[in-house]
């Protein structure tokens, strides 16, 4: 096993902003691993589900923020589903992004971020999706440039990815339901 | 019965044939839908990740306009499912916060229609006795598994489906249909649907295991409840094909235009289908 | 005009830390009908009775009010203290200035103080009012009922038995002997748990004392302490018995695996729970002992045995741990290992809870002689492949992910309340917690006893428990039972209802109200009355009797008006 | 004849004489309660040790067929089941407890202070003391070690001058008598393992290192600090405090092999009541496994976790002094991190021993020790309180590490195979 970082002093503050963001009591795991052994995506994670939650318990906001545990995670669910302390993890998954967004932090999956902030960004002005002005944004920035052209290509000639954008007519409800909601 | 209905995006775009299966589906079955006018995005995983008041408030839109229109709301993407019914449970369950996302969206809610997934308004609501009464083509010899993915069935709290580790319901509906689903411990598991752009190649060893499994199973199909993961399971392999539940119903009920939505497949089903006699 | 006493206690910091007692005293001793009023550090203790004493007899008083902790705590100690002066014991009474003054109003001393006084006042009221009173003699049958012939059970019935006392030992199965008669064997010595049992279930069949009804159910339980009357269905017919004493013995079974339903319990034949297990292990059991996968017949080469299958899991199974099943495991492991050498066990586990003399060297015993392999962690999943159980675990202690073909997995599953547990306290009128478990009365000092007077608790009825505990609690039933028949009478606390014969219109509604059958309309009166020994003083005939004909004794109308006179 | 005045003892006790029949209940100290007394408040419940216990002492105290024989040891055993002859020997109070009335005012005199035993160490008692206010019997001993008027040859003698009643007897003897029994129970409870063995936890020489019975004494609303958290060193509220399970338990080498079985539920029990005295502080326990293992338990624990106390799962390596605070090192194997925390005060939850005299007792007894020193009983699963030999049984810690409910749970089945062997003398 490792022997990393030292804790020197727990801040309880960071537990308790993530608790109340995300409505669940995260010092009741006591760390089964459950989450982790059923996690689909655990491979590929820095740190498992389990481990997050446990630097949550130390305070250690900024690796926990700058993981791409946090990133990688399909929101799948299956770890709240049957996690015995009834923790909905990823409720808190949700909550350690919004707050590294909020607060500006850097990230690990680059990507992942830049792909929520463009799809956002098209249903705050469409109301909708529109999968080619997703695609046309995403491809360039993430420098994933031809990496999704053929599939796309063959989406259009089967008429799955209409080429013009509709807007629907409450797009400005739904533009000011995104400014009400900071 | 009359019941709204709120397609989502990917079902006026990649998920087409869903849209149109459903439809002829439920007008068969002596559904009528209306359509939600003007609906929107329910924001996705994108809205979640980000912002929780607008993952909230996005879907909260939409069943504000689904009140006006009275009757339960059907709504075929899994991904769309969940997210209209977590903010369903808000609204109904937590006073504080349901009030603050009444406030963002500017209505309030009142309730006395549900959210409801198209399998369970077919299984549960029409019954499956009454469709097995209309069936005309049988899907005789067609073996597939039956794939509910994540959403539709997690959290269980929210989504009120059946248990989330054996569900059963897709499954008594092929065999209603006269398809042959089979056993795998697979049904339930991510296929990476959410990273499918941004991490593919996480999404693409999640797709691959579960065809391999679905193959050593004996399946000649996947049958999906799920655009997100139908995409993603069609765009990373070429060797199974998926159908949507709903374009299996068109066949087994004899909808003539099923044939139609063959061609909309990235992975032609039509070989398959034709092996066992069930197009031309 | 009487004279009471008042002794303010400090309870140390207790009632001292938010009340300021001394203030208190000194309110009270101006009080109308007040002749005598002091604190004291504990009341309860040897001086502190004493002061209570003295001041009884040299103040001549005939009222005393001990304002002190909750009634339920001291008031039987200062009755006791109070009679042994010679005053009657219903003549004092408590005021809780504690649990309902000092201890929730830590943070405003001013009017906390006041209200201690306030309290303390309406009581004062209350003693000037009272009765001198005198306690109800019952009878008493010499007979214990045991219910449930599992090892608690048999215990209870031979100790009691051997004393000379005779028991009726009412088991549900063909058998005595219960879930200890489908064990393999005990951990730490592998002993032979049937011939542990047959020596007790001889102790029991042998006793002229004892009579045992095996396939029999209590069906109906009327009485009270000393004299129930039991209502036994055996094998389709129904049998009185008159009994003074109880032990309710009716021990456990386990979770139902199915729901659990992401280990594919009673979906998959080779995952099987730890009872099944041990019938598979057991000489007598199916296999004779040999240890085969249930669905085709082999030796399973890797077994997986999974801790906490439902326990330490309120969203699934139940939040409670089950107790036993970290050394049933070890023991159910060590076994597998000593028939299949070349095989591998693995255990997941959360924490290891060996909790018991010699446990903690059982289970290492396990990892150094056996080598099973400990795991820690939940399994997530389990299911079939390629003719094997995959199960998918982690072990938190590398941070790893853990999946193991097996060809057998051994489900821990919770120990629940055996069925019809629920129905049966009913039937005793015995309170049972959340989980369907019988409460005991004091979960520190009356662990054995219920809440209900002549009714005890023996075994994994109460609690998950393994043998010696279900064995020595088996016998403090017994020695309760035993105190209980040697005392010459018993009698019954005497603040019962009455009925005023003037006002009583026969009406009929206390006795629909009653929930202790304590009331019946007199066949010739036609008026209602009272069965002393049932009433538990409730009040529930108070509220409902339309012509106020019901009232509790020493809780009348001009006492409790004058109690609110008190405060307003 | 009930051999120790802990809970267990006096529940043997309570049943037998309830039941009729005479009791002789030996005690080394000069009150009942045992370890009972020492404690703050009791897991699950919270509730109040002292409040729940006092009423069983008075109990036991003012029972017509209980004799009371504190102060007082075992000196020999003679004679078999059904007609016993014990030896008591009781050791001189100098007080004549037949003319104290118990006011306290020799205690109050005294102008001698020494630390006390029954607090720890942590709290000071006079020369003639007794263990508490609550005591029964409320009479006190006077402590020869520490007394002037002993030690300096008839100087002091402040106690006999103000005692009211003339009841100091400086010549006070000790006192052996012979006692007839028909049957033994044997509760003489439990030490804890002394710090001075765990050396690199500081061994004891650390004043803001301290074992779990000291900490219960700082809880305590009667110990020293009147119930107020502070550290022994200067008297400051500590704002972290690091709790070590399994100090010297579970560990082979340095301690016993054995669990000591109550440790996790005091010490969560302990940090629980920490965060309720003091909000903002931190409480730490280190642990390797949390054994939860009884009623309501489990979700003990997990309040505990819920009110913010941290587990950390590791065995704590090292603890040493530096700037005012206390170092711990430690681990935390969960995050594979080595954890490092400068705590106020550290508790420790030493193991669990059998009481001092036990194998002494035993031998006169004639009844066997296992392994671990404690008694052994007849057979672990179905005759844990039968000691082996007729007529003598098993109650309580002395027998193994156990709880208060089962402690009590074993008192009562003593009093049940002690009255069923009676009533086979002699029929109801």
């Amino acid at each position: 096993m490792e022997i990393s970082e030292t804790v020197v002093r727990v801040d309880p503050s960071f537990l308790q902003e993530v608790n109340q963001r995300s409505g669940q009591l995260i010092q009741l795991c006591y760390h089964c691993h459950k989450c982790t052994a059923g996690c689909p995506v655990a491979f590929a994670m820095d740190y498992g589900p389990d481990r997050v939650l446990r630097m949550i318990q130390f305070g250690l906001k900024e690796q926990v923020l700058g993981s791409s545990a946090i990133w990688i995670c399909a929101s799948c669910e299956t770890c709240g589903t049957r996690c015995p302390n009834e923790i909905d993890i990823a409720r808190i998954m949700d909550a350690l992004r919004q707050i590294t967004v909020e607060e500006g932090l850097p990230t690990k999956e680059r990507n992942v971020l830049l792909f929520h902030k463009l799809f956002l960004s098209i249903v705050k002005r469409l109301g909708r999706m529109h999968e080619a002005s997703l695609m046309a944004l995403y491809m360039p920035l993430s420098r994933n440039l031809f990496s999704y052209i053929p599939i796309g290509v063959k989406m259009i000639v089967k008429g799955k990815i209409p080429l013009l954008p509709h807007r629907i007519k409450g797009s400005d409800e739904v533009k000011k339901i995104f400014e009400r909601s900071g | 019965m009359r019941v709204s209905y709120y397609p989502g995006c990917s079902l006026h775009a990649t998920a087409v044939e869903y849209d149109l299966s459903i439809r002829a589906v439920l007008q068969r079955l002596g559904v009528e839908l209306t359509e939600v006018p003007d609906w929107n995005c329910c924001g996705a995983s994108s809205a979640h990740s980000l912002n929780e008041t607008l993952a909230l408030a996005l879907p909260a839109r939409n069943l504000a306009l689904a009140q006006e229109e009275g009757g339960d709301l059907v709504v075929p993407c899994a991904g769309c499912f969940s997210r209209l019914k977590m903010a369903e449970k808000v609204l109904r369950e937590d006073p504080p916060k349901g009030g603050k996302i009444e406030k963002v969206v500017g209505f309030k809610y009142k309730g006395g229609f549900e959210v409801r997934s198209p399998l369970d308004l077919i299984g549960n609501l029409i019954g499956l006795e009454r469709l097995h009464n209309m069936i005309q083509r049988p899907l005789s010899g067609l073996r597939l598994v039956a794939y509910y993915g994540c959403v539709l069935v997690r959290p269980p709290e929210v989504v009120q489906f059946e248990d989330p580790e054996n569900p059963q319901l897709l499954n008594r509906l092929l065999q209603t249909l006269g398809a042959e689903p089979l056993e795998w411990s697979y049904a339930t598991d991510c296929c990476g649907g959410n990273l499918a752009l941004t991490r593919g190649d996480l999404a693409k060893i999640l797709v691959t295991k579960l065809v391999s499994k679905a193959r050593e199973a004996g399946a000649q199909a996947m049958a999906t409840v799920c655009p997100l993961c139908h995409m993603n399971l069609e765009m990373r392999q070429e060797e199974m094909p998926l159908f949507y539940f709903t374009e299996l119903m068109g066949l087994a009920l004899g909808i003539e235009e099923s044939k139609k939505w063959w061609g909309k497949h990235l992975i032609d089903p039509r070989p398959l289908l034709r092996t066992l006699g069930l197009t031309d | 005009m009487r004279k009471v006493g008042v002794f303010v206690c400090h309870c140390g910091n207790n009632i001292a830390g938010a009340v300021e007692v001394e203030r208190v005293t000194e309110a009270l001793r101006s009080y109308p009908g007040v002749a005598y009023s002091i604190d004291y550090l504990y009341v309860c203790s040897d001086p502190g009775q004493d002061l209570i004493k003295e001041a009884i007899a040299e103040r001549d008083l005939d009222g005393v009010v001990v304002a002190a902790c909750s009634p339920v705590m001291h008031e039987t100690t200062f009755r006791r203290t109070v009679a042994a002066a010679g005053l009657n014991p219903y003549l004092c009474e408590v005021a809780n200035i504690r649990e309902q003054c000092s201890w929730v109003h830590r943070d405003d001393i001013e009017r906390a103080t006041l209200k201690a006084t306030q309290i303390i006042e309406t009581i004062v009221e209350k003693v000037r009012h009272d009765e001198p009173l005198l306690p109800l003699a019952m009878s008493l049958v010499r007979r214990a009922l045991i219910i449930g012939g599992g090892i608690a059970g048999l215990q209870a019935a031979s100790d009691i038995a051997a004393a000379g006392y005779g028991v009726i030992l009412v088991e549900r199965e063909e058998g005595v002997g219960g879930r200890m008669a489908q064990l393999s064997g005990t951990y730490l010595n592998f002993d032979s748990t049937v011939d542990l049992l047959r020596e007790k279930i001889e102790a029991v069949t042998r006793n002229p004392h004892v009579t045992v009804l095996t396939r029999a159910q209590v069906e109906e339980l009327g009485g009270y302490l000393g004299d129930f009357k039991v209502k036994v269905r055996r094998q389709g017919n129904d049998e009185e018995y008159e009994v003074g004493a109880i032990v309710v013995a009716t021990g456990y079974e386990l979770y139902p695996q199915e729901w659990l339903s992401e280990y594919g319990g009673e979906r998959y034949p080779d995952v099987i729970d730890g009872l099944e297990f041990e019938r598979m292990l057991s000489p007598t059991g199916p296999t004779g002992g040999e240890i085969r996968c249930p669905s085709d017949g082999r030796v399973p080469q890797e077994v997986v045995f999974v801790q906490c299958a439902g326990s330490r899991d309120p969203e699934r199974g139940v939040a409670y741990c089950s107790k036993i099943c970290c050394m049933y495991t070890a023991k159910q492991a060590m076994m597998y290992k000593m028939q299949v050498p070349q095989g591998q066990a693995y255990i997941f586990y959360i924490d290891i809870r060996a909790l018991g003399k010699g446990y903690e060297e059982f289970t290492q015993r396990g990892m150094e002689e056996h080598r099973v392999l400990y795991l820690r962690g939940k399994v997530s999943k389990v299911f079939p492949q390629d003719g094997k159980m995959m199960v998918w675990g982690a072990d938190t202690l590398s941070g790893k992910g853990v999946e193991v073909a097996a060809d057998l997995v051994v489900l821990a599953t919770p120990m629940v309340p055996s069925a019809g547990a629920f129905e049966l306290a009913r039937k005793l009128r015995v309170a049972t917690d959340k989980h369907g478990f019988f409460s005991e009365a004091h979960p520190k000092l009356r662990p054995v006893e219920s809440l209900t007077p002549g009714v005890y608790l023996a075994g994994a009825c109460q609690a998950p428990k393994d043998i010696p505990e279900a064995v020595a609690q088996g016998s403090a039933a017994a020695a309760k039972v035993l105190s209980l028949f040697s005392q010459e009478k018993i009698t019954h606390d005497p603040i019962v209802a009455v009925v005023d014969s003037e006002l009583c219109a026969g009406c009929g509604i206390c006795v629909e109200v009653c929930p202790y059958e304590a009331r019946e309309i007199h066949p010739l009166t036609k008026i209602a009355v009272v069965k002393e020994v049932l009433c538990q003083g409730c009040g529930a005939c108070l509220v409902a009797c339309p012509n106020k004909a019901s009232q509790l004794r020493n809780f009348t109308p001009t006492q409790v008006m004058a109690m609110i006179g008190a405060l307003v | 004849m009930v051999i120790g005045g802990g809970i267990s003892g006096m529940q043997a006790a309570l049943d037998i004489a309830d039941s009729g029949y005479e009791v002789v209940l030996v005690e080394r100290l000069p009150s009942i309660g045992g370890r009972m007394a020492q404690l703050s408040e009791t897991f699950p419940t919270l509730d109040c040790a002292q409040c729940i216990l006092t009423p069983r002492t008075v109990e036991v105290g003012h029972h017509e067929k209980i004799k009371l024989a504190t102060y007082s040891e075992v000196e020999e055993v003679g004679g078999h089941l059904g007609d016993f002859r014990v030896k008591v020997r009781r050791k001189p109070a100098y007080v004549d407890w037949e003319r104290c009335t118990g006011c306290g005012l020799c205690q109050e005199k005294c102008l001698w202070q020494v630390p006390s035993d029954f607090e720890r160490g942590i709290g000071k008692r006079k020369a003639i003391y007794a263990l508490s206010p609550q005591a029964v019997p409320n009479k006190p001993v006077i402590d020869r070690e520490h007394c002037v008027y002993f030690q300096k040859e008839g100087k002091c003698g402040a106690c006999a001058k103000f005692c009211p009643v003339e009841a100091i007897d400086f010549q006070q003897k000790e006192e052996i008598w012979e006692e007839q029994v028909g049957a033994i129970v044997v509760a003489t409870g439990y030490d804890l393992y002394p710090m001075e063995r765990l050396s690199e936890y500081g061994g004891g020489h650390y004043p803001d290192v301290i074992d779990s019975l000291q900490f219960e004494r700082l809880l305590s609303a009667s110990g020293p600090t009147a119930g107020e958290i502070r550290r022994p060193s200067d008297g400051a509220v500590p704002k972290e405090v690091v709790f070590v399970q399994c100090a010297g338990s579970r560990d082979p080498e340095r301690g016993v092999a054995y669990c000591s079985q109550i440790c996790c539920m005091y010490t969560a029990k302990q940090a629980l009541l920490y965060k309720h005295k003091v909000h903002h502080g931190q409480a730490y326990v280190f642990y390797i496994d949390i054994r939860a293992g009884g009623k309501g338990y489990e979700e003990f624990v997990q309040r505990a976790m819920e009110e913010g106390v941290l587990y950390l799962r590791g065995k704590v390596s090292k603890i040493f002094p530096q700037n005012g605070k206390v170092m711990v090192w430690g681990a935390d194997t969960l995050s594979g991190k080595r954890v490092e925390i400068a705590a106020d005060l550290v508790v420790l939850a030493t193991a669990i021993l059998p009481s001092q005299g036990t194998s002494d007792l035993a031998e006169k007894l004639r009844i066997k020790i296992g392994e671990s020193g404690f008694y052994e009983e007849a057979h672990p699963q179905v005759r844990p309180i039968e000691s082996g030999a007729p007529g003598i049984y098993l109650a309580g810690a002395g027998q193994g590490p156990k709880d208060i409910p089962e402690a009590v749970a074993q008192g009562s089945a003593a009093a049940a195979k002690v009255l069923a062997l009676f009533a086979s003398e002699v029929p109801p």
